[in-house]
């Protein structure tokens, strides 16, 4: 019973931080624009709204894709420590985060082929392409990660951190974290790396077919998403965080770094994304493996 | 090659049996007959009029002609010649010039369009603007666009007051 | 030929959960990007850092089937017609039209083009219509706020005329798309050409 | 890495089933107006492309058969909705010419400074094109607050933010106003600070390089033979300008080397929009410098009731987006007998979208658009 309170609580507290973090996000990427934005609330409220509406559905796997995104992003985030807090316990959850997250796309991908739109679809190959683009170098991080600390617990290597800043492991393996953070920005799809998206190529992509509710979900998904992937690379590389508050206020600096790359590139063609995920985020990560090997 | 002026532009014209006029220092007008204003058209591009900038009909509907007008310049003479040919408007059928430019195409099925002039040679004369259209081409001059708008639309001059 | 009594029946019956629900649909107005003619070129400054329309939560979206509001923006030809209500009838409920300027009322200056619908209410309802060619941004802001008041009050309900009403803008639309025959007397002048033999020049 | 060597649909392209219709535009995010193009795909390569245009057609030469020479005005200037002045001045060139008046002095001036104003809006607006196609919003935003700059000072100038009608045959409506051109100099020096912004943003950016390089090459020859025109025929290398070949307005009066440049392709029409937006700041200031003093209209007698003899003429002018013609015949009433408007964005948007798409991916479609500089509603009327 505490367990499903607790898987409850956990995802309620990941969509709101998400959806402030969007909404963060929005604004400061006004300022950039020289502008004012909406208020960082604006995202909870598109939300609702979206929930409020008439939502076209085409057939049962669409209903089904789009929960299966959602709670593929969710079931990641139970497995990753907040400030010390976690739903499962596990020790090689590395393994199973790594597994998990794919969920979130194929979910996505799922839904949207059901739709048969062909921009959505065109989006979704994209988007799976552009996966292949980031998980390689992700996950070679995270090996180095787990050869460092001998173990693929999360806990683990965020306990491995705890004392001082200097212990943080962006000091450790400096190559590896700027990697990673490319990674990141691909993972968040933000630019340069949001051909899956791409308003003025594809019309929004996956997204193009998503009415009301399930539109809802999608942003819900995109909330989760980047809270379990700041998480990742705060808990990996920033020593996870003392309380909730520290860990969230970490978890909004990563956020916010991407945001102003976002607004400082245009975007990368699918083939070119990959192409330089493959090269220089995959080159550093050897780098940094081949390093701490050394 | 020389730079041509208006003037000599002209002689030259006349010499090969086309009457021009001079409308300013750097523009003239040419009739054509539509026997054979293609090899017309085919030798000002040789001597350096390179630029089709549009071809448009004209509806002289009291002389029941309708007149097609190719605007041609040079960027070496920096001349530009308005080139005029003149067909019965009972048979409207006139030769082609995509031989001579590509973008000849466009404006070729444009004209096809507002004036219903056939262009023979021309693979493609279908409409590129108008949908469900049954009516008179609408840039004839006996298209009355206001009578089909109060028809269609039910549009009222003046907005309906007065 | 509107049936205003049974709108405002059913207007009653879910009073309090709309007050609520409308605070949100007001805060997050998605305008579908489509530009159906030259008075979307008051909408970039509109959108864009001076006037900013993003603080009122309203912002472009790239699908019908993600937006609320469809901007008419300005005159429509038959084709556009024709895609307009192609894209009204994909945008989920609730849904509202604001129309741009006045070639929207009456035909503006394009009254007599044979081209040109005169009045865009009479195939698609039409929540606000801003006078004006083109309008200015400021107008389109005014208008975006008055419709923020109108669905606060539940008033903005051209979408239910729509359906109560089909037949007659059915009527309407198929006057334009159906396959007709010539409208005007003159169309019986045209000349067909026979391709001759050794077309080719 | 070729990822085109060895992918699905390459081999799929022999099979007839896997072709399908994409409709790109009209109401698509990257289309530039209401415009579309039918696109015939195979996985993300198109195959053929077909336009789809018509939505914008208003018949405008029917309607300014219908209108008086006056009355036309307010037609001429929504042919083109983003750089509406070049076709008031082409409309007015070719009645003046028609009717041999030559205008003063002081008004060719002042429809100098209002044709370069107006091409500044258009080419912050391609800036912002350029960012908005390669998903780049920041410099959109950028420049379409600083087109605001100019869009007030034409509000000052003529009472109208987007359509001015401020050229009327035999010169221009009124002076400009007590102050005018001081400001307009103020403003002059705030848009060209603002340029290494857009450099460093925009013009320089590696991934905007790489986006736009090799992007819809045009060759030197095809450029002249195929009737494009402007800053794209002028970065295919050819030295053509309205402005310098057939001179008009005030522009003798100024002095301005035609910018031209190799490339080609969408990088080089990029960087002359940069290069001829600084030129037409400098040519600005020379103008407000230069204008001389005295009327600024003929005396036509009363407008509304304006008669033009028989006659015809083609007037052209240099807009942003090439050159803007106006064959105008009158017959000797108070209506034009015929105006042919010839839109500078033709054979890009029909010839060259059948030569370029097919060999592109669904990617670079937008990009090529705000590349060629395409304005629909000036070949659809």
């Amino acid at each position: 019973m505490m367990t499903v309170f607790n898987i409850i609580l956990y995802s309620l507290f990941a969509i709101l931080v998400g959806l402030i973090f969007l909404g963060i996000g929005r604004k400061v990427a006004a300022r950039v624009h020289l502008r004012y934005g909406p208020p960082f609330y604006q995202s909870i409220i598109d939300v609702i709204k979206l929930m409020s509406r008439e939502s076209i559905t085409h057939n049962f796997v669409m209903d089904l894709g789009m929960v299966m995104a959602l709670t593929g992003l969710i079931g990641t985030m139970l497995y990753i420590p907040i400030a010390g807090h976690i739903a499962f316990e596990s020790n090689t959850n590395i393994i199973v985060i790594m597994y998990l997250m794919a969920i979130g796309h194929l979910g996505m991908a799922m839904a949207v082929s059901a739709s048969g739109n062909p921009y959505a679809n065109i989006g979704v190959s994209r988007a799976l392409t552009m996966m292949l683009g980031y998980e390689v170098p992700f996950f070679t991080v995270m090996l180095g990660l787990i050869i460092y600390n001998q173990s693929s617990s999360v806990m683990v290597i965020n306990l491995a951190q705890a004392g001082s800043i200097w212990n943080w492991n962006i000091w450790q393996m400096p190559i590896g974290f700027i990697a990673a953070e490319m990674a990141l920005q691909a993972m968040m799809g933000e630019k340069p790396f949001d051909a899956m998206i791409a308003p003025a190529e594809i019309a929004s992509g996956p997204m193009v077919e998503l009415s009301g509710r399930y539109l809802g979900l999608g942003f819900l998904t995109k909330a989760v998403g980047v809270f379990v992937e700041t998480a990742l690379i705060v808990n990996f590389f920033f020593g996870g965080g003392t309380s909730v508050i520290t860990f969230v206020i970490k978890q909004l600096e990563v956020f916010l770094i991407a945001v102003i790359f976002d607004n400082i590139f245009p975007r990368y063609k699918i083939e070119q994304a990959v192409k330089f995920l493959w090269i220089f985020p995959m080159g550093l990560a050897v780098i940094q493996l081949i390093l701490l090997a050394i | 090659m020389n730079r041509i002026t208006v003037e000599t532009l002209l002689q030259d014209l006349a010499s090969r049996g086309l009457n021009g006029e001079k409308i300013s220092e750097q523009q003239i007008k040419v009739f054509a007959s539509k026997d054979n204003f293609v090899n017309h058209l085919h030798y000002l591009q040789t001597i350096g009029f390179e630029h089709l900038a549009n071809i448009n009909g004209v509806d002289y509907i009291a002389e029941n002609e309708f007149e097609v007008v190719y605007q041609v310049y040079s960027y070496e003479h920096k001349i530009h010649i308005v080139f005029k040919v003149r067909i019965p408007r009972e048979k409207p059928v006139i030769l082609t010039v995509v031989t001579l430019w590509e973008q000849a195409q466009f404006y070729e099925q444009e004209v096809h369009e507002f004036y219903g002039i056939y262009f023979e040679g021309n693979k493609d004369l279908s409409h590129l603007f108008l949908e469900n259209w049954n009516d008179l081409p609408p840039l004839r001059k006996d298209f009355n666009t206001e009578e089909f708008s109060e028809k269609l639309f039910g549009s009222k001059r003046h907005g309906g007051g007065k | 030929m509107f049936n205003i009594n049974s709108l405002e029946q059913q207007d009653n019956q879910d009073k309090l959960w709309d007050k609520v629900i409308n605070y949100f649909r007001k805060r997050s107005l998605w305008m579908l990007h489509y530009c159906t003619g030259c008075g979307a070129m008051e909408l970039p400054p509109v959108m864009t850092s001076r006037w900013d329309m993003e603080r009122f939560g309203i912002g472009p979206m790239a699908t019908p089937r993600q937006a609320d509001i469809l901007l008419i923006t300005g005159y429509s030809s038959v084709r556009t017609m024709k895609r307009i209500i192609r894209t009204y009838e994909q945008m989920p409920e609730p849904k509202w039209v604001l129309a741009f300027g006045s070639c929207t009322v009456n035909g503006g200056m394009y009254w007599d083009s044979y081209n040109v619908i005169n009045n865009l209410g009479e195939y698609i309802p039409v929540d606000i219509t801003i006078a004006g060619c083109m309008p200015r941004p400021e107008a389109i802001l005014d208008s975006m706020l008055k419709l923020m008041d109108m669905i606060q009050a539940g008033e903005a309900k051209a979408f239910r005329k729509y359906k109560e009403n089909y037949a007659y803008y059915k009527a309407n639309q198929d006057r334009l798309f159906m396959e007709r025959g010539p409208v005007l007397e003159s169309a019986a002048l045209r000349y067909v050409h026979e391709e001759t033999e050794g077309g080719e020049a | 890495m070729n990822f085109n060597s060895y992918s699905l649909t390459k081999i799929a392209k022999e099979d007839k089933d896997t072709t399908y219709d994409l409709f790109f535009g009209p109401n698509h995010p990257g289309m530039h107006g209401n415009f579309g193009y039918v696109l015939d795909m195979v996985g993300t390569e198109i195959n053929s492309v077909r336009p789809n245009a018509g939505q914008l057609h208003r018949g405008f030469e029917k309607l300014m058969e219908q209108r008086g020479w006056v009355q036309n005005l307010t037609l001429v200037p929504r042919i083109c909705v983003m750089d509406p002045d070049p076709n008031e001045v082409a409309y007015c060139m070719s009645v003046e010419r028609i009717m041999g008046v030559e205008i003063p002095e002081r008004a060719k001036y002042l429809r100098t400074i209002t044709l370069e104003m107006s091409r500044l809006t258009a080419y912050l607006l391609a800036i912002g094109g350029f960012g908005g196609t390669l998903g780049h919003y920041t410099p959109t935003h950028w420049s379409t607050a600083d087109r605001d700059l100019i869009m007030d000072m034409f509000e000052w100038l003529t009472g109208g933010r987007v359509y001015h009608i401020y050229n009327i045959p035999g010169g221009v409506r009124s002076d400009a106003p007590e102050g005018f051109f001081d400001k307009l100099l103020e403003v002059m020096d705030a848009l060209e600070a603002r340029l290494p912004d857009y450099d460093s943003i925009l013009f320089e950016n590696p991934i905007v390089h790489k986006r736009l390089k090799g992007l819809g090459y045009v060759s030197k020859e095809d450029a002249r033979k195929t009737g494009l025109s402007g800053p794209n025929l002028r970065a295919s290398g050819n030295a053509y300008d309205v402005r310098k070949d057939v001179p008009y307005a005030a522009y003798p009066y100024l002095d301005f080397e035609i910018i031209t440049q190799e490339g080609g392709d969408a990088l080089t029409r990029a960087l002359q929009i940069r290069l001829e937006y600084e030129q037409t700041i400098n040519l600005i200031r020379q103008a407000v410098k230069k204008i001389p003093e005295g009327d600024v209209r003929l005396n036509l007698g009363l407008l509304g009731n304006l008669k033009v003899q028989a006659g015809e003429a083609y007037e052209k002018v240099e807009s942003s987006k090439g050159e803007f013609g106006y064959y105008i015949v009158s017959d000797g009433g108070t209506k034009p007998y015929r105006v042919s408007v010839r839109g500078p964005s033709l054979p890009a948007g029909f010839l060259w979208a059948q030569k370029h798409l097919p060999t592109m991916k669904i990617d670079d479609v937008a990009a090529w658009m705000g590349s060629l500089s395409i304005c629909p509603p000036d070949f659809d009327k």
